[in-house]
């Protein structure tokens, strides 16, 4: 029966689902310890899911697949959900009587992501991703009284939908072209013409909004920024890990390049946006909007795997996918603890961090690092596979281009530091995050020291993991 | 009688109209109507194709329909928005929503 | 053969002042008195083992050469060993300097005796004393340079004792620097000689040399070698560290400054002097130089009043000798020479310094006078040395300069020879100048100024009756024997003839009458002189500018670049990496307005940014 | 007895383990975390003591060999060894690793942080003299990068500029420079794996490889901008006065003592070993450019007020003998690059101990508010007195012996530039013996009558890294047999010949 091959997914939906049913009627207190409870239990499977990791199977006639490829994604998003909603539950308490809402939602959005990575064909594909975007649609303009996060919220929907269109476009001249939405049987009935190229480019857009590549990028750092910190944070981990997933999947088994070399162009687009991220991200004075540059920057430097598409690359991609999750939820829970504390995400609310909780000021510290890529932490060892793809399939320019702007990050971090170690703090009393989130950051910490430390379990797995592209 | 390439360029164009719709309207609901055409033109694709490219008959309209009940939903969630941010701007034009910005 | 055994041990000539060296540096700075025993103790232990070493060396009738070698640096392609070479050559300057320095520290107990930074003076008294042996007894260009360099940071300490004046604080850095200058060109001699023959052993060298045929590179390694002479013996145009040099402690001035240190540069060409005789071009160059500072450094001397500047030039002018000879070939001679100059010049300046002593730190020759009665001792010390450095028979200074002067004849240099005969003569008169001022004048030294205690006396007595008998190895009394042991197939070995004698005497005695006349009789007055050439005075007594002419050198040309260099960059290479930075960051801030809030324009990139792609493709795919 | 122990892996993170105690303690225990971080210090460096005496000479080649297989798909292991290149500079390290802690004695803000990040610093300076493999020599060159920043920024000082701008500067531009690096070792492997077909980062590994030519040079050129930079390779040392002077006293010391010579050592063990061929051909432009470094920075230097710029400076001055001694690729100098960088560390390590010292007395650091200091601070002037000595090559200090050697051995391949470098002497004496007469020397001062000399632990420092210049200097033939046992066997595997064809003589292969 195909169902038991779907168990990480009907216990994600049925938590997601039994959530909502059963918060009616709690008061807040009941929501909060329910949360928490669908927290714990996201946990177990999340612990499921990797006990049943190299599980591989093809259901509904290649409509959805089970394979390693897409369990490593779901450990990945289940990971990310847990820990943003771990640091988050100081923050989500001003959502009072809804806060059951928000972390179904939250729980939903996974569930898309879930579905998106695990997609055989193109429809599932899309459906996943709308599960996970309109639920992200209602995410950030989830804070309604606050002016910025609904005004996120619309224009998140407005350039979802045309993206989703433009997507959409694509895929319909795929399959135009080929006959077929299943991802497999593409790449075999592919023709080199002119639909397929727009059908390409098209997809390449539609993908490319989603993780946030230059010039499809300019949403990122408004949502990012009027979001609520948990729903920024999940849409930096997760939607955009989600994005690369199936970009991956699509691009690399349905798209040979033999057909059309969409490689070049994503060196391009790679390049752009680590630059551009970068770039604008010196001269941001709000630590979300910050981050959010940031991440535009770390989509260029995955996207540098896709574009060697090799297995450095690919092993790359997934490697710093989930470095990526741990860096940036690290990142985002001191930022969140911080606006708990003072309201505000200024960099100026950092000033004196390190006086007030050093934990925090070292791991913000640290987590940034990681983000640029400085030894030993894990984000040194994924960019070292993402590059040493791309100068394997050629591409030493976009190698020199990534590291140099890696070094140029550096700038914006250590600015951060800076304020948070000598800068002068109104106040000098402790930050306390609450225990959940501590024990969030104390995972994110010691996942990005491990991973750079000792990369061979990960590295282990993301081998696994992209054998069924190789 | 229409070859495909006559419904493609059909649905280019109905797409091309739809891109304009959005760059170029100003109130919100008209582009959320124009982002429905490029959806549109989508489905005219997807039914094109089912019927002049000889496999898997039923893919393209299976993809239509779910790209119809997606848009739904879209649209539902996107007029819930515009009602908050016009309770916020009291308008509806895109151009007043830039509170986030640089 | 008995007294061969020593040799072996000859390390130790230089080993116990540096032992002492580095037990005062590091155990004994709180006590100066058994610091000062302690140097005096291992120099006066130098001494002995030096006298016996010399024995040993001259025990036989060709001199004894004996080598020894420890390796220091070793790898393929390099190496440089500390070493020892006795032979007649190095023996004779064993026994001068360990002579000459402990006479000269046992002096120091006297002068210096309040001072109180005893310890550390005697301290580098004792480094000097070590690394001044080590120079000697080098047996490689490799360790010569090391210990060259080593002589010339204690000159640099010693000079700069009392570091409390500015004066000495400048005088020491000038000395330093301008011997650098110096270094600079000895130092590519010796990169030179490592390129072109794989070693800096001396016997290796000499024996590669033979086969050797390229005049152009030996003429350039022997000027480049010489360079280091110039700057160490104080030859124009570097010899303008040596007349400052005399802010350091007279007994210093005596040893390091008069007798041993600067005569390494003649030493050095001395040990060196295979190389050097193959290049006649080079001969000729050291020749002149030579020749030329003799001249020039007794011209000054002729006018000046600092008792101490007064012998600084007449060493200039004696160094100057030496290197002349050296040029002409006459290396015996010119070994010789600095044999005896090292007795009775440092009889001088150790005469000078108890003078000094004795009127508390006056050095103006005419703010002296009629000290004969009162200082007796060192009126007669003092007298016994000018005459010798006049060169009057039988004193060392006759001999030796005869030598020279019938070297120069020899070769056939009859100019050098004649500028010779006119510095015996200018030689005389300066220090005759000095004797009549300082110890017969009329004038009255303020104070009451009495005789230096023994310690002093006894030193400035033991070298005046060496400065006497000095000159006995060289003369025909002992059959010339110093010229026949320091010898080499390459140098000119001219023995003077009664005529030279006779004429460089008269030249001597010329020069002691006229200062005679002019400062004890005052029958020609030195104002009426100078009258008749005043520019020839000014010009003499500023020493022909040449100080000034350094002094804008670095001012103006070398800290003018250097200011101009540290605005290059500031302004080229820092602006040059801030404004990469600033505009990095600049670009950021430009990009960041195209994040204009609206949400159609974010469309309109997106949407363009996929017809560029498309376009791209398109135009790049050979589809259309 | 060593060869059972891991010695190098308990040498190498011994100050980390110091780092992770001071961690624990409460911040209120000033004088704990200042014993166990000199303890910790103090046991790396009379370990590295004892692998300097144990080390087989006879035998050569990397010994004392850890290798454990870490991430299998890139070829990385944790590879320890040593040979007669690193031990010096492993040496030096922990020589002024020790020193540095002692400087940092009167430390007064934030101790707990400070010792913990010196620590750190320390134990990733020594592990990229100690690793065999290339990704880990990079892991651990960055990894000090960031304990750097912090330390500048929150112990620095500020005069011509600030240290915030001193401390950005420097860490950014050592960054990008490392991107270079970073690009061609990346290069370096994927190459390699493309010809021998299994992925290795092992640094003999990869010299046992031939790469062709163009690879060799081009790859080379990334290296040479990468560990020139770090080297202050002119023009590109821009960083190097401005970070020094912002940096408290024991981030100068190590940066200048022993960061500065990863630079060097990369391009030995790296560069030359890997791409002989690329290193033949770029090289006379290294030689070129260090010529820039030693006239060009010692003319600065003439004019600098700030003793800290002085030293900045001729740091950049003297990383041109290194530069030229690597340049010139015979064994004599390369034997003299490497003991210059020896060399150089212990000088600058105890020149900014004795200027911090003194600025930490009386605030000032301008030469012209100094003089007459060797009245009132005798031991302190004769330590500026040893490193300005050893700075301008006198003999019996070790730096002579460097200077020395270089000039051999450049002396054979390039003429013209030697004897300009050779000219560095002299300017050298200038500036130095002008700075130590202005500062030492002259007239008793009465504003400084009240500064103390020094004493107690600030004396360490002093003799530590004094009894290494004479020591060295006095008796070079052990360390410099040493070395040559290490040097020449990267030469005779390379087999490096007369230069041929160059970058600016131009013609190919």
């Amino acid at each position: 029966m195909s169902f038991n091959w779907l168990s990480t997914e009907i216990i994600v939906a049925l938590i997601g689902i039994l959530l909502l049913v059963l918060s009616s009627g709690l008061n807040v207190r009941g929501k909060e310890i329910l949360t928490k409870a669908a927290v714990a239990s996201m946990f177990l499977v999340l612990l499921n899911a990797i006990v049943l990791f190299s599980r591989e199977q093809s259901l509904f006639n290649g409509v959805y697949v089970v394979d390693s490829f897409g369990n490593f994604f779901k450990i990945l998003f289940l990971l990310a959900v847990i820990l943003v909603l771990l640091s988050s539950l100081q923050y989500i308490k001003r959502f009072k009587e809804k806060i059951c809402e928000f972390v179904s939602l939250m729980i939903f959005a996974a569930m898309g992501m879930i579905i998106m990575v695990s997609a055989g064909d193109l429809i599932t594909l899309y459906v996943g991703m709308e599960l996970m975007t309109i639920s992200f649609y209602i995410l950030s303009a989830f804070l309604l009284q606050n002016q910025f996060s609904a005004e996120a919220g619309l224009k998140y929907l407005v350039l979802g939908a045309i993206s989703s269109a433009v997507l959409l476009f694509g895929m319909s001249l795929i399959y135009a072209v080929t006959g077929t939405t299943v991802i497999s049987e593409i790449a075999v009935r592919l023709r080199t013409e002119p639909a397929l190229i727009a059908g390409v480019v098209m997809m390449l857009a539609g993908f490319g909004f989603k993780i946030a590549a230059v010039p499809f990028h300019m949403w990122v750092p408004d949502i990012y920024e009027g979001s609520p910190i948990p729903v920024t944070t999940f849409l930096a981990v997760g939607s955009k890990a989600a994005g690369f997933a199936a970009f991956l999947r699509v691009f690399v088994l349905a798209l040979p390049l033999a057909q059309f070399n969409w490689s070049i162009y994503m060196a391009v687009i790679a390049a752009l946006t680590m630059v551009a991220g970068n770039l604008i991200a010196i001269v941001q004075t709000d630590v979300k909007r910050l981050l959010a540059y940031s991440s535009i920057a770390q989509a260029g430097y995955i996207l540098a795997g896709l574009a060697a598409a090799n297995t450095y690359g690919l092993k790359g991609m997934l490697f710093y996918a989930m470095l990526y999750v741990f860096s940036t939820t690290g990142a985002f829970a001191v930022t969140t603890a911080v606006e708990v504390d003072t309201g505000s995400t200024g960099m100026e609310a950092f000033a004196g961090l390190s006086r007030r909780s050093p934990m925090l000021a070292a791991i913000m510290t640290i987590c940034m690092l990681s983000l640029a890529g400085i030894p030993p932490l894990a984000g040194f060892v994924g960019k070292f596979y993402l590059f040493s793809g791309a100068v394997q399939s050629g591409y030493l320019w976009l190698a020199l281009i990534g590291l140099i702007m890696s070094m140029v990050s550096v700038y914006y971090y250590l600015s951060l530091t800076r304020i948070m170690y000598i800068g002068e703090s109104a106040s000098d009393a402790p930050i306390n995050p609450g225990l959940e989130t501590r024990l969030a950051l104390w995972i994110c910490l010691l996942a990005t020291v491990f991973i750079g430390i000792y990369p061979a379990p990960l590295s282990g797995l993301a081998q696994a993991a992209i054998k069924i592209f190789i | 009688m229409p070859s495909l390439s006559h419904y493609l360029l059909l649905a280019a164009v109905l797409f091309g109209i739809g891109v304009y719709g959005v760059l170029s309207r100003r109130n919100v609901i008209a582009v959320l109507m124009s982002v429905e055409l490029m959806l549109n033109a989508v489905n005219i694709n997807f039914i094109a194709v089912m019927k002049f490219v000889p496999s898997d008959r039923h893919v393209g309209q299976v993809f239509a329909l779910f790209v119809i009940v997606v848009a739904a939903a879209e649209v539902a969630v996107g007029l819930a928005l515009i009602i908050a941010m016009y309770r916020h701007k009291k308008s509806v034009n895109l151009n007043d929503f830039n509170l986030l910005k640089w | 053969m008995g007294s061969k055994w020593i040799l072996e041990y000859a390390w130790l000539i230089a080993f116990l002042p540096f032992l002492a060296f580095a037990i005062i540096g590091l155990y004994l700075h709180r006590w100066p008195k058994i610091s000062a025993y302690l140097s005096i103790a291992s120099i006066g232990i130098s001494s002995l083992l030096a006298l016996g070493t010399a024995f040993a060396v001259f025990s036989t009738k060709e001199g004894v050469v004996y080598e020894a070698a420890m390796r220091w640096l070793d790898m393929p392609g390099l190496r440089v060993d500390m070493g020892m070479l006795l032979d007649p050559l190095a023996a004779v300057m064993l026994m001068v300097v360990t002579v000459v320095a402990l006479l000269v520290q046992i002096y120091s107990l006297g002068y210096m005796h309040d001072e109180p930074g005893l310890a550390s003076y005697y301290a580098y008294q004792s480094l000097f004393a070590g690394s001044m042996l080590g120079l000697v007894l080098a047996n490689n260009f490799g360790q010569l340079y090391v210990f060259w360099e080593l002589v010339g940071v204690c000159s640099y300490f010693l000079i700069g004792f009392w570091f409390g004046r500015n004066s000495a604080k400048e005088a020491a850095k000038k000395a330093f620097i301008t011997n650098r200058v110096g270094d600079f060109a000895f130092l590519l001699g010796i990169l030179f000689l490592q390129l072109l023959f794989g070693s800096l052993n001396y016997g290796s060298l000499a024996t590669a040399l033979e086969g050797y045929n390229h005049p152009a590179t030996l003429l350039i390694v022997a000027l480049l070698l010489f360079g280091g002479s110039i700057g160490k013996s104080a030859q124009f145009p570097l010899h303008v560290w040596l007349p400052d040099a005399m802010e350091g402690p007279t007994p210093v001035s005596a040893l390091i400054h008069a007798a041993t240190m600067v005569a390494a540069g003649v030493y050095l060409i001395a040990r060196a002097f295979f190389i050097f005789s193959s290049s006649s071009e080079a001969m000729l160059i050291i020749a002149v130089v030579g020749g030329f500072t003799a001249l020039f450094a007794a011209s000054i001397a002729l006018v000046l009043n600092d008792i101490k500047r007064i012998l600084a030039y007449s060493t200039l002018s004696q160094l100057g000798y030496m290197i002349m000879a050296m040029g002409t070939g006459a290396m015996s001679a010119s070994m010789f020479h600095l044999m005896t100059h090292a007795f009775f010049k440092s009889l001088l300046f150790l005469a000078a310094g108890s003078v000094i002593h004795a009127l508390a730190n006056e050095q103006d020759i005419f703010k002296m006078g009629n000290l004969y009665h009162k200082m007796p001792v060192t009126a007669g010390a003092f007298i016994v040395g000018a005459l010798s450095l006049s060169g009057i028979p039988p004193l060392s200074g006759f001999w030796s300069k005869d030598e020279i002067l019938a070297g120069a004849l020899g070769s056939g240099h009859i100019i050098l020879y004649l500028l010779g005969l006119m510095v015996a003569l200018m030689t005389a008169f300066y220090m005759f100048r000095l004797v009549f001022v300082v110890f017969f004048g009329s004038n009255q030294a303020e104070g009451n100024p009495h005789e230096s205690p023994w310690i002093m006396t006894a030193p400035l007595a033991i070298l005046a009756g060496v400065s006497v008998v000095a000159g006995l190895p060289g003369s025909p009394l002992m059959k010339y024997a110093f010229g026949h042991y320091i010898n080499t197939p390459a140098a000119l070995h001219v023995q003077p003839g009664l005529l030279t004698m006779i004429l460089s005497t008269l030249f001597a005695l010329a020069g002691i009458g006229l200062a005679w006349a002019m400062y004890q009789q005052k029958l020609l007055e030195p104002r009426l002189l100078v009258g008749k050439v005043p520019k020839l005075y000014k010009l003499l007594i500023n020493r022909y500018y040449i100080d000034e002419f350094y002094a804008w050198l670095v001012a103006r040309v070398v800290d003018k670049s250097a200011a101009w260099l540290f605005w290059a960059d500031i302004n080229i290479v820092n602006r040059l990496v801030n404004n990469i930075a600033f505009f990095t960051g600049r670009s950021g801030e430009t990009l960041r307005y195209t994040e204009d809030g609206q949400v159609q324009s974010y469309a309109l990139y997106m949407l363009g940014g996929i017809v560029v792609i498309l376009a791209a493709a398109l135009y790049l795919s050979d589809v259309i | 007895m060593l060869s059972n122990l891991p010695v190098l892996s308990l040498t190498l993170f011994m100050p980390i383990i110091g780092a992770l105690i001071i961690i624990f303690l409460p911040k209120e225990e000033i004088r704990p975390i200042k014993y166990i971080a000199a303890t910790s210090t103090f046991i790396s460096l009379a370990l590295s003591i004892l692998i300097y005496i144990a080390y087989d000479r006879s035998l050569g080649g990397m010994q004392f060999i850890e290798h454990i297989p870490w991430i299998a798909d890139l070829g990385v292991s944790y590879a320890l060894g040593v040979d007669g290149i690193s031990i010096p500079l492993m040496l030096l390290t922990n020589l002024i690793g020790f020193s540095a802690v002692y400087a940092s004695w009167k430390v007064a803000e934030r101790i707990k942080e400070f010792f913990i990040l010196l620590l750190i610093l320390i134990s990733g300076v020594m592990g990229t003299f100690l690793t065999t493999d290339l990704f880990i020599f990079f892991l651990f060159y960055e990894v000090v990068v960031i304990p750097i920043y912090l330390l500048v920024i929150m112990w620095g000082s500020s005069k011509r500029v600030s240290k915030e701008y001193a401390g950005m500067k420097l860490t950014i531009y050592l960054l990008i420079g490392s991107a270079f690096l970073l690009t061609g070792i990346i290069a370096l492997f994927i190459k390699a794996y493309s010809i021998s077909g299994v992925p290795s980062m092992d640094i003999a590994a990869l010299a046992g490889l031939e790469f062709p030519v163009g690879f060799q040079i081009f790859t080379f050129a990334f290296m040479a901008l990468g560990f020139g930079t770090l080297l202050s390779m002119f023009p590109f040392h821009a960083w190097s006065p401005d970070g020094y002077a912002g940096a408290p006293t024991a981030v100068s010391m190590i940066h200048a003592g022993v960061l500065k010579k990863i630079g060097g050592y990369g391009l030995i063990r790296i560069g030359i070993y890997i791409l002989p061929l690329g290193a033949q051909y770029i090289a006379p432009l290294i030689a070129v450019l260090a010529i820039g470094n030693i006239v060009y920075a010692a003319m600065i230097c003439l004019s600098q007020k700030d003793l800290k710029y002085i030293v900045g400076y001729s740091s950049v001055s003297h990383m041109g003998y290194v530069l030229i001694g690597i340049a010139a690729l015979n064994l004599v100098s390369l034997n003299g690059a490497v003991i210059m960088m020896f060399a150089h560390g212990v000088m600058a390590a105890l020149f900014f101990a004795m200027i911090g010292n003194l600025y930490e007395k009386s605030h000032t650091r301008n030469v012209d508010d100094f003089g007459g200091l060797a009245h009132q601070m005798p031991r302190l002037a004769s330590g500026f007195m040893l490193a300005g000595l050893a700075s301008l090559g006198l003999p019996g200090l070790v730096n002579f012996i460097g200077e020395f050697t270089i000039f051999i051995g450049a002396f054979k391949e390039y003429r013209i530039l030697t004897i300009i470098a050779v000219l560095g002497i002299v300017l050298t004496a200038v500036y130095i013996l002008r700075t130590l007469g202005d500062v030492l020397f002259g007239p008793r001062r009465e504003e400084w009558d009240e500064l103390q000399d020094l004493q107690g632990p600030e004396l360490v420092p002093l003799i530590v890294l004094g009894s290494v210049i004479i020591l060295g200097g006095v008796y070079p033939l052990d360390i410099m047999s040493l070395i040559n046992s290490g040097v020449e066997q990267i030469v005779m595997q390379v087999g490096l010949t007369n230069i041929q064809a160059t970058i600016l003589t131009g013609g190919s292969f």
